[in-house]
């Protein structure tokens, strides 16, 4: 075994186990954006990895599968949104309660796709030639399809925020939606679209860890990315680009905890390796945000009333 | 405002009123099936300390209780999942109680203080511990033992890599893994002395995305057998698609049948029947043969086989490969690795056990001699083992 | 087309509780729709849940013996979410009590009686607690980092630390191996109702801690600081508060509280430590909804604990009865928070059909 | 009918947006009336049945005290609120406004008090914010030309680049102009323009004033100031508690009419301040530093001291560093350099609580935000400052019945209107709020006063209890620093006037010495005092 083929496989790893982080967090960041701050990822992505998996186990239709997690995550998110839009409920109140939901449903669902192997399930692509690439080619390359999308959605994503006419209304109703509102933007449209585009995203990587990354269903597989998604959006001080870095260091770091075992790291503080780095990066990202002005969303979490000030 | 907090209270207490107002008037109709004849009937209760939505340890007992209900006519079955070890108590409480159980199995070691003394409230019901050591004149106490398989696995791993290298994904550093990766190794040193089991920790019975990533990383290492105890399949499943992309990998599988879950790369595993425990069990229950003796069944009784599907010891896939390995044993000569673990798996289920893995001479990894030449492992050695036999790359966390 | 107006409402009328009651009235309700999916009469399903946790002595019982940890942890919640100091790791924070009273139970049980033992367990659990609640507040304060997502962190922290330690140094030489710490001497297990498994003790600490909470928010300096801090903070730095103490001393306050929720469960019902997932059963999490249900206010606190302790109680009859997975208590409980957050609204809120 | 009635509006509505959409910019805009408009908020009649008129080409100033409805009144005409009753015409056909959005496709602009602009935006992002005609990719690109046009047209100077949080408010203003320009606003409405600007600023804001009136616009602009209204208004129209008084035309009209038109009576302009010799030294500041938000230096090198029987007065335009000079001597800012002394204590860097009990009053800017908790009752405001000293509070606990007597007698020495002392603040009006922070800071500690715009957002009654408390308390002993951008109010009240600009005392001065040309020259900075 050399050395080359660890960094490979270090690096395939954090790719994969980087990309549901990628997705929550990229859906996370855009509903952030619109001012909206929506704790439930854990449980929209185990609600979207259970239904996924269950349409597949019905139809064997991959695309209808992963279709449904986004329609489920959407779904559950627009409770969300009517009770911090409409409602001006407090939304961490209302995230928590969309993350006790989703975790009961899929239990609740789950249970009768416990144990069925799943007959199709989204395999690696290799890309010709690219994945001939020592390291980098072999490591990128050859990811399933959840990872290009996640990519590819992220781009996208990261040039609507910051390129189009779209971005700027988003970005506007986050920071300011009374100065939207007064140019007669539809805060509450913008908010809706945000949030449920949010859950959607939130939907997919929970199928992506149901098709792509685990190929089964098992109650409490989410095991705590939903929060460290809403971490990464911090950390990534709200820039969909930094997502990547973000999703695939934390992705390093999950998957790094057990090739560390092998040289004789005590297991116990490598499996709180994840949650204390996310201690550490908030640490980290917190102190340089607040100096240079680049920090949350100023309305996020605060429900905006037309005409109140 | 205060007084509209006083109002809250108000309201809240006629809240509470009212539902219990509802849930006295409603009389709990529990359906009495009109029987023409009044035959006996039993009700079981079952305990599970995990989700049966895991693929584990839960979920086997769970099998073996539908298994027993479709067996039995007589038999009624109660379940409850995820019960908090200190809350057994009261859960036992309930199945007598309200479901009117006349027997409940608890199946986790950490029920074992509470069954104890719901045994000393509840003389004349009956009481079924699994995995623990305390017995009562109406608590017995059961376990389907699995260690022989391990070995039988190992002999498969170390006959089938090509590196030298196995791994073996661990959930808890608890005696019964610590024997099984033991038993493993054991089976492994005996057909190929040169490998070595590496073993990853994850601190968690199921959680399959750590399984993936842990068996992920010895791949990197070069290991290319793995047999694993956590509750899901993602293990096979990562075995599965290395050896789809060409590069064979060799698992075996755990606990409940998975060889479907990855054709291509189980080649066997151990399987648990708790059915025919629980039938055993309820049976003499209903003829009134029950007494509390303790159940430790291993492969001549039944409760465990060899195999990643009931009735499939070794995938056909990968006969041809272990028949064309051979080696030497003092005892059979030279033989196959697969008659010789057909042969094994034969001794370990006539009725007096021939062979034992656990016979010395073994020595721990730093040398020292832990079962004298020619001796078998004590059960209590076998409890409470905390040490890796000498092939083993790795560690056991230590008690003070 | 249908005009909404919506207006804040000057003054919360008592009446508009109503409003309140009905939500969680309807939560359960709509929580209990998912039985009629099985085929199951809601009412009845909801009945039998009700008669489960207290219908019976035995369901009373264990319900009390259950809202002892929620009524802790939600009084410590109370009060850092007055001064809107996020805890969600009540959870973590209530393991680490857990920890620290095993650690003096392990070491001075045998050897000193219950009247030096047991004093001693309480105050290292609340230390513990408290220690754990005081890392988000330093973060918070010192670094700006988010308290929801460090206290999240804390939690799983805790739990591997947990494991850590039942599974290495702290194993107990008299289980087999098994992750259990050794069981404790009586002079450092809390003593129960005879036939039941209230711990008492803790019992009576969790309804005087309430009370005295109450007082603290209206009467205390501190509670008073806490609550200025929580409602506007610019306020408080122009009244020379120090963030640093205040919030320190609320999560002293909101961890410690939760810390004696874990000296109860490990001296009082499990009398070892063992996996951290078997100390506390989400305690900390539906303590959340406990506090907000009781609008933040520690006495309908203890009242509303008690209710939640029935439907934790009471859950069991979902899996004994009608077969479904224990799971379902969270559609239950995340039922009831949505919907009250609903009511929440009416309450505050006035909206009517305005006309054209 | 009713229903039918609405629907036949808003068909109406959809038609006439129609016809503009089709026959872009030809629709030329000639009248807007406003029609018995009603609005009413729960407790306040805020317009009661107004009917105005407005013409193209116009500059039109809608006078009135704070609260005397204007606001609503323009909030309503933009859609940011619903009228309870009346209807608005545009060309003398009915239109329907229910959101910003008609507002604007009917071509109405408004720039608010409080300018409607996202900070961490650029101005061309800002712009380009919910604007039709801009490109969906990279639309900031477009709109930087577009704004180049407009520099030239109407000597609007702005960058397109520029984040908003790094321009003066002048320029902040500009990007808002701009922003309802570029949307075809034919009807601009500007609140309170002038408040954020120095004097030349304001001029020339009139200059663009009137070349948009020149081609065709309609200008509508909210003051209370007279002085405006004369300088550069068509049209006046003064608007008291909800109700029009009168509209005519400027030229026709004189400041004392239009004066007691505003608040019902007669008002005096001057203040009675007797002089009285001052006493010791109370307050002193030394070649004071003091860094901003963002870290750079916004208090440059400034030196003053206060007297006993002293006001000291601050003006300038807000932003130029007041703010964080008041913050640096009540401790609620660090200093980066320099001294103060209270007392001859060296207090910078100090504790708020430290430099209060040194004898030091703090009456807040915003106070909402800072002097109150809106959501605690009277009494638990009342103790903001010494809740953790006796008699208030004990070793732990608050003396709760000694706190509420004292309370009672705050709210009745300066006649705060509440219910009682249980009441949440937040119930309570600006103005009783202002007397509840004032009663509460110089009862208390009565020495040195530091004022922040005390009188603003308050009426006239509220305005004159405040002024005249201060002087009271000047000829009682106290040394006052007011801080305050009404110039007005800052000449009247104080002995001794620094100017401040850019962070620096562009002149400390005598206010009957000083002309108000000059004080406007200083406050922009052109010009220095020695």
């Amino acid at each position: 075994m050399n050395f080359v083929s660890y960094i490979t496989s270090i690096l395939e790893r954090a790719l994969v186990a980087g990309t549901p982080l990628l997705l929550a967090t990229v859906g996370e960041i855009l509903t952030e954006r619109s001012g909206i701050m929506n704790l439930g990822l854990e449980g929209l992505m185990a609600i979207g990895a259970v239904t996924s998996l269950g349409v597949i186990l019905g139809t064997e239709n991959l695309f209808l599968g992963v279709l449904t997690a986004i329609a489920v995550g959407g779904l559950m998110s627009t409770i969300h949104a009517f009770i911090s839009i409409n409602l001006r409920g407090r939304q961490i109140l209302s995230g928590l309660a969309i993350s006790m939901l989703g975790l009961g449903l899929s239990g609740l669902l789950g249970r009768r796709y416990v144990g069925i192997p799943l007959p199709v399930y989204f395999e690696p692509i290799k890309i010709p030639y690219l994945s001939r690439i020592p390291i980098l080619g072999e490591a990128v390359f050859t990811q399933n399809a959840f990872f290009y999308i996640s990519v590819a959605l992220t781009i996208i994503i990261w040039y609507i925020l910051f390129r189009t006419k779209w971005g700027i209304t988003i970005r506007s109703v986050g920071e300011n939606p009374l100065a939207a509102d007064a140019l007669g933007v539809n805060v509450t449209k913008v908010r809706y679209i945000c949030t449920i585009i949010g859950g959607c995203l939130a939907g997919l990587a929970g199928a992506q860890l149901s098709l792509g990354y685990i190929h089964l269903w098992i109650e409490g597989m989410v095991g705590g990315r939903g929060w460290i998604a809403i971490a990464l959006t911090i950390f990534s001080t709200w820039n969909p680009l930094r997502a990547f870095l973000g999703s695939y260091l934390f992705g390093g770091v999950y998957a790094l905890q057990f090739q560390l075992q092998g040289i004789g790291i005590s297991p116990n503080i490598l499996l709180m390796l994840p949650y204390i780095s996310t201690l550490v990066a908030l640490l980290v990202t917190s102190g340089a945000t607040s100096r240079k002005r680049i920090g949350a969303p100023s309305s996020l979490g605060e429900p905006f009333i037309k005409g109140e000030k | 405002m205060k007084k509209g907090k006083k109002v809250l209270s108000v309201l809240l207490a006629i809240f509470f009123a009212l539902t219990f107002l509802l849930t006295s008037c409603t009389t709990p109709t529990t359906p009495t099936p009109q029987t023409e004849v009044q035959e006996k009937r039993i009700k079981a209760g079952f305990i599970y300390v995990g989700p049966i939505g895991d693929y584990g340890y839960s979920n086997a007992h769970d099998v073996g209780r539908r298994y027993v209900e479709e067996k039995f006519p007589w038999l009624d079955t109660v379940y409850i999942e995820s019960v908090p070890e200190g809350d057994v108590e009261r859960y036992i409480d309930r199945l007598i109680n309200d479901e009117k159980c006349d027997i409940v199995f608890t199946t986790s070691f950490g029920f074992m203080d509470g069954t104890a003394k719901a045994a000393k409230k509840y003389p004349d019901k009956v009481f079924e511990h699994c995995s623990g050591y305390v017995r009562d004149t109406n608590l017995g106490t059961y376990f389907a033992e699995l260690y022989q398989m391990y070995y039988l696995n190992g002999l498969m791993a170390g006959a089938l890599t090509k590196s030298n290298k196995i791994g073996y994904v661990a959930a808890f550093p608890t005696p019964e893994v610590v024997r099984h990766i033991n038993a493993y190794a054991l089976g492994v040193k005996e057909t190929n002395p040169d490998a070595k089991v590496y073993v990853r920790w994850l601190y968690a019975w199921y959680d399959p995305a750590k399984a993936k990533e842990a068996a992920e990383s010895l791949i990197t290492e070069g290991v290319d057998a793995l047999a694993f105890t956590e509750d899901s399949t993602a293990v096979i499943d990562s075995g599965e698609e290395h050896t789809k992309q060409g590069k064979q990998i060799y698992v075996f599988s755990h606990y409940s049948p998975m060889q479907k879950f990855g054709p291509d790369t189980v080649v066997s595993g151990q399987l648990v029947d708790w059915g025919i425990m629980y039938e055993e069990i309820l049976r003499r229950l209903y003829t009134n043969t029950w007494d509390n003796r303790d159940y430790w069944w291993l492969a001549k009784e039944g409760a465990c086989d060899l195999g990643g599907e009931f009735g499939v010891p070794i995938n056909p896939k990968f006969e041809s490969e272990l028949k064309s390995k051979k080696v030497k044993d003092p005892i059979f000569g030279e033989i196959s690795v697969y008659d010789l673990v057909m042969k094994r798996l034969a001794q370990m289920k006539e009725p007096t056990v021939l062979f034992d893995p656990f016979t010395g001479p073994i020595k721990d990894q730093s040398g020292s001699v832990r079962i004298k030449a020619g001796e078998r492992a004590s059960h209590d050695l076998l409890w409470s083992v905390d040490w890796f036999v000498d092939n083993v790359v790795g560690e056991v966390p230590k008690s003070q | 087309m249908m005009n909404f107006k919506v207006e804040k409402r000057v003054e919360t009328s008592r009446f508009l509780y109503i409003f309140y009651i009905g939500a969680l009235i309807l939560g359960m309700l709509a929580a209990s729709l998912f039985f009629s999916v099985r085929g199951i009469n809601p009412l009845f399903a909801l009945s039998k849940i009700f008669m489960g946790a207290f219908g019976s002595a035995l369901g009373i019982r264990e319900t009390i013996a259950k809202s002892i940890p929620l009524m802790l942890c939600a009084t410590g919640l109370i009060i850092a979410f007055r001064g809107k100091f996020w805890n969600i790791g009540a959870e973590g924070q209530l393991l680490i009590g857990a920890m620290f009273a095993t650690w003096i139970g392990l070491r001075f049980g045998a050897s000193h009686g219950p009247l030096f033992v047991i004093p001693l367990m309480f105050l290292s659990g609340f230390a513990g607690g408290a220690l754990w609640g005081i890392i988000p507040a330093v973060l918070k304060v010192k670094f700006g980092v988010n308290e929801v997502i460090a206290t999240i962190m804390l939690n799983y922290i805790a739990s591997n630390l947990i494991q850590y330690l039942v599974y290495g140094p702290w194993k107990g030489k008299t289980h087999y191996g098994f992750p259990y710490t050794d069981d404790f001497a009586p002079s450092a297990r809390l003593p129960l109702i005879p036939g039941t498994r209230i711990h008492y003790y803790t019992l009576i600490i969790a309804i005087l801690l309430a009370i005295a909470t109450y007082f603290f928010i209206n009467r205390v300096k501190y509670g008073y600081e806490i609550k200025v801090t929580g409602e506007n903070p610019e306020a408080a730095r122009y009244s020379g508060m120090n963030f640093l103490k205040i919030t320190i001393i609320t999560l002293i306050l909101s961890g410690g509280f939760a810390g004696i929720a874990g000296v109860g469960e490990v001296a009082g019902i499990h009398f070892h430590l063992t996996y951290p997932d078997q100390i506390s059963a989400g305690y900390g999490f539906t303590a959340i909804i406990i506090a907000w249900l009781s609008r933040l206010n520690p006495l309908l606190a203890i009242f509303v604990s008690f209710f939640f302790g029935g439907i934790l109680v009471g859950g069991d009859v979902i899996q004994t009865s009608f077969g479904l997975p224990a799971a379902t208590i969270n559609i239950f409980n995340s039922l009831i928070l949505i919907f009250v957050l609903m009511g929440t609204f009416f309450m505050e809120y006035r909206v009517s059909f305005a006309k054209e | 009918m009713e229903g039918f009635e609405s629907l036949h509006s808003i068909l109406k509505g959809i038609e006439v947006r129609k016809e503009r959409k089709e026959s872009k910019g030809e629709l030329t805009f000639k009248s807007l009336d406003l029609r018995n408009i009603t609005k009413r908020f729960p407790g306040v009649l805020a317009n009661d049945n107004i009917s105005l008129n407005f013409k193209a080409g116009e500059i039109h100033a809608l006078l009135g005290e704070n609260g005397a409805g204007k606001t609503t009144l323009m909030n309503i005409l933009y859609g940011i609120y619903h009228p309870d009753s009346g209807e608005i015409y545009i060309n003398d056909q009915k239109v329907d406004i229910r959101s910003p959005r008609d507002a604007i496709a009917y071509g109405i602009g408004m720039v608010h008090q409080h300018f409607m602009l996202v900070q961490t935006h650029t101005v061309g992002e800002n712009i380009a914010l919910g604007f039709k005609d801009s490109p969906f990719v990279m639309p900031t690109r477009e709109i930087s030309k577009k704004i180049g046009d407009f520099c030239d047209t109407f000597g609007l100077k702005v960058d397109p680049n520029a984040k908003i949080w790094q321009l003066s408010a002048g320029e902040q203003q500009r990007a808002e102009i701009i922003k309802a320009l570029l949307r075809g606003a034919k009807v601009l409405i500007l609140d309170e323009p002038t408040s954020v600007l120095t004097p030349q600023e304001a001029e020339e804001l009139f200059q663009i004033f009137k070349r948009m009136a020149e081609s065709g616009n309609c200008i509508i602009f909210i003051t209370h100031k007279l002085e405006e209204v004369f300088k550069i208004s068509d049209r006046v129209t003064v608007l008291r508690q909800g109700k029009v008084i009168a509209t005519t035309e400027t030229g026709k009209t004189d400041k004392a009419t239009l004066a007691r038109m505003m608040v019902g009576r007669d008002i005096s302009f001057e203040v009675q301040k007797k002089d009285i010799p001052v006493g010791e030294k109370l307050l002193e500041v030394n070649n004071l530093f003091v860094r901003g938000d963002m870290g750079n230096t916004v208090v440059k090198n400034i030196s003053f001291s206060i007297h006993r029987n002293e006001i000291f007065g601050i003006a300038g335009v807000s932003g130029n560093g007041q703010r964080e000079l008041v913050e640096a001597i009540t401790g609620l800012r660090k200093v980066e350099k320099g001294t103060v002394k209270i007392l001859d204590k060296e207090t910078q860097n100090k504790n708020p609580r430290d430099i209060g009990e040194l004898g030091v009053s703090h009456i807040p800017e915003e106070r909402l935000r800072f002097g109150i908790v809106p959501n605690l009752p009277v009494y638990e405001n009342v103790i903001l400052r010494d809740y953790y000293r006796p008699p208030f509070s004990g070793f732990l606990t608050l003396n709760i019945n000694y706190i509420k007597e004292y309370s009672k007698e705050v709210v009745e020495r300066f006649s705060v209107m509440t219910p009682s002392v249980e009441t949440t603040v937040k119930l309570l009006s600006g103005g009783n709020i202002q007397r509840l922070i004032i009663g509460r800071e110089i009862l208390s500690r009565p020495d040195v006063i530091i004022a922040a715009h005390p009188t603003y957002g308050l009426d006239i009654a509220a305005t004159d209890f405040v002024k005249k408390l201060l002087l009271q308390k000047r000829e009682e002993g106290s040394a006052i620093l007011l801080v305050s951008e009404d110039l007005e109010e800052i000449l009247q009240l104080s002995d001794t006037v620094g100017v401040m600009f850019m962070g620096e005392f562009t002149g400390i001065v005598k206010p009957r010495e000083t002309s108000m040309e000059d004080m406007g020259l200083m406050m922009a900075g052109s010009k220095k005092w020695a």
